[in-house]
């Protein structure tokens, strides 16, 4: 597969265009569903993980290898740690779930996303950091967990005078 | 210790109070105030100072600076944070008052579109008239309570309002009235001079240092800082108005801050808009 | 050469203001620091010029005098005194000063 | 009350893009207020959005997804015309739910 060049795509995504581009990709295997991610339930007990390890395994059952497939898009400071846009999107096929983990903050797991079959494996949200920290994108494909990181800076909000 | 810490602050701004004042040259004659002559002095200095801005993106505040934080905002912006402000405001703007009468009736062209008109001078008042003060006396003449300055109900009508002038430039004029002039030179004397126990102007911070960070914030340059107005601050979590961008930026310099609508902030919104003439209103906005 | 004498003259107020008294101080110690402290604040209020932290002592001199510690409440009065006349002197020196950071 | 869903789903080809905003405090119950208080917990769980009567997209989330939250995805296989129904419920069990067209 050739590379594909992240951010012109991107642009083309935020105009809501383009995503054809991608629509060929996502869907191959069968996406053997994993039990967490097809399932309806509130995955209450990873929520309340402390580490982003912990959490990853309450959420999924084990752990991730890095993969050069998926784009997460963070800021490198972030305006306000309360409010931190950050996106993710994967080459991956078969993809089943996407999750959000920030490391530093008191629970690591942010959000996780159920990506049904037919649904692109795009993700953009805004989240709350604590402080500084990585942020870890996880993405479930074909019965396999792939992440990817980034670090992202955020600088004490607010002087409280 | 605590006294130890006060004592030495005490101090500092001092010691820095007698540094300005025995380095400050020899007073001059007092020129006569040419507001016309100052907003260029103002806009040429900004634009000198930044010159990869374009004019019109001042009022994008810090973000016309910051290439990173640029980024972020834009993301915002695909759905900005002032969205349920913005749409309050609209359906409070339709809402009747008790009597029937509406805001429509207590404005030119029935609200829309007028923004960039105020703050204006009221001749027969002979004071400064701002959206925020005109709002609050357009309910209180339909026997209306008014509204708190700072946030919620005020910030949703003017986030309407600014956003039925969006692109308008601001039009501030200033009567051939010497209250008017006066008001002006008041707002500009305000605008610069140093207060709060940290000694800092309003120009400090907003001339002398826009886009610099301090502590976790960019400052946004004082051209087109009103232009956005009103916005939603990440750190605030919420929506803000002109009066609270005043009152907060006196207490984060350690200043009491004054009153909402005080005479003082008034003709500091005067002189902040007309010195601003000619940029487009770009509020409702989201700032950091 | 008049502002310099002022801060000179400021400072020797603020230099008691630190040093422990000599005696525990009585409520009447109290009373007499923070109507002086109050007085220059309401000064400060007129020239529009109140600073928070002059506030924030003087709140804390109420406090400990309200909890019996009239020791750490003339402190605190004494600093909410020397705040308030600092601020008093920058709303005076600016008067005039202002004009040197206008953009010409 | 208005709804405390806004959404925005655009077609274009076979692709919808799907934007929402919703507005919920998302208190952390990390966070004190100025009493000194623990503001407690109070976030949106799960949020769902269901095309043809089967989930396109199911978001959950914990209390670190921020105030008045944004998420943004993109479906297959719908048209211009066509419902989304959109539906959140939080830790409190409260809820919201809207039907947005396609445009």
């Amino acid at each position: 597969m050739a590379p594909l060049d992240f951010s012109p795509l991107r642009r083309l995504i935020l105009k809501g265009a383009g995503l054809a581009a991608l629509t060929g990709l996502g869907q191959i295997g069968l996406g053997l569903p994993a039990a967490q991610a097809a399932s309806d339930k509130y995955p209450e007990d990873a929520f309340k993980q402390k580490s982003d390890a912990d959490a990853i395994k309450a959420l999924y059952g084990r752990s991730a290898d890095a993969s050069e497939q998926i784009k997460l898009d963070a800021p490198e400071i972030a305006e306000n740690g309360g409010v931190v846009p950050i996106a993710v999107i994967t080459t991956l096929p078969g993809v089943t779930s996407i999750s959000f983990l920030v490391s530093e903050n008191p629970n690591a797991l942010a959000a996780s996303y159920v990506i049904p079959e037919g649904t692109v494996p795009s993700v953009a949200n805004r989240l709350k950091m604590a402080k500084t920290s990585n942020v870890i994108a996880i993405v479930e494909a074909n019965g396999k967990l792939y992440s990817a990181t980034r670090e992202v800076k955020v600088t004490v909000g607010g002087c409280g005078g | 210790m605590r006294a130890c810490a006060l004592f030495s602050s005490v101090l500092t701004a001092l010691g820095f109070a007698v540094f300005v004042a025995t380095a400050l040259p020899p007073a001059r004659a007092a020129d006569a105030p040419d507001p016309a002559a100052d907003a260029k002095a103002f806009r040429d200095y900004f634009v000198k100072k930044f010159p990869k801005v374009k004019l019109d993106d001042f009022v994008n505040g810090p973000y016309s600076m910051n290439e990173d934080m640029r980024k972020q905002w834009e993301e915002k912006e695909q759905f900005p944070p002032y969205e349920f402000a913005l749409e309050a405001g609209k359906e409070m703007f339709a809402t009747p008052f008790k009597n029937g009468k509406s805001y429509a009736d207590c404005f030119a062209n029935g609200g829309i579109g007028v923004r960039q008109n105020y703050p204006m001078f009221d001749e027969k008042e002979g004071k400064v008239v701002t959206l925020e003060l005109a709002l609050n006396r357009c309910r209180e003449a339909n026997g209306e309570k008014p509204y708190s300055y700072v946030k919620d109900e005020m910030a949703s009508l003017t986030a309407y309002m600014a956003f039925t002038s969006r692109g308008k430039p601001f039009d501030i004029k200033i009567p051939a009235d010497p209250r008017a002039l006066e008001a002006y030179q008041e707002g500009k004397r305000y605008f610069y001079t140093r207060r709060g126990q940290l000694n800092f102007s309003c120009a400090t911070c907003h001339v002398q240092s826009p886009g610099e960070r301090i502590r976790a914030e960019t400052l946004a340059p004082a051209l087109g800082i009103l232009n956005a107005m009103p916005i939603y601050r990440s750190e605030w979590s919420g929506m803000g108005t002109i009066s609270r961008r005043f009152t907060t930026c006196n207490s984060q310099i350690r200043g009491v801050p004054l009153e909402p609508q005080s005479d003082e902030y008034r003709n500091l919104e005067y002189y902040l808009s007309y010195v601003s003439n000619g940029l487009p209103i770009s509020g409702p906005g989201a700032r950091p | 050469m008049s502002r310099t004498i002022g801060a000179i003259a400021l400072a020797a107020v603020l230099l008691p203001a630190t040093l422990i008294p000599a005696r525990a101080a009585s409520d009447a110690d109290f009373k007499t620091a923070y109507a002086a402290a109050d007085a220059a604040e309401k000064q400060a209020g007129a020239l529009r010029n109140q600073w928070t932290t002059t506030e924030a002592a003087l709140a804390a001199a109420r406090k400990a005098a309200e909890a019996g510690d009239f020791d750490q409440a003339v402190a605190q009065a004494r600093e909410a005194d020397a705040l308030a006349k600092a601020s008093i002197f920058q709303a005076t020196s600016e008067k005039e000063a202002w004009k040197a950071l206008e953009i010409k | 009350m208005a709804s405390t869903i806004r959404v925005r789903a655009i077609n274009s080809g076979d692709i919808t893009e799907v934007q929402a905003l919703i507005q919920h405090p998302m208190d952390s119950g990390y966070v004190k207020d100025a009493q000194g208080q623990t503001i407690p917990a109070h976030f949106i769980q799960q949020l769902t959005f269901e095309y043809d009567g089967k989930a396109v997209f199911v978001a959950d989330w914990g209390p670190a997804v921020s105030k008045d939250p944004y998420v943004k995805f993109a479906f297959k296989g719908a048209k211009k015309g066509d419902d989304l129904k959109v539906s959140w419920v939080d830790n409190k069990g409260a809820s919201d739910a809207t039907t947005a067209k396609i445009q």
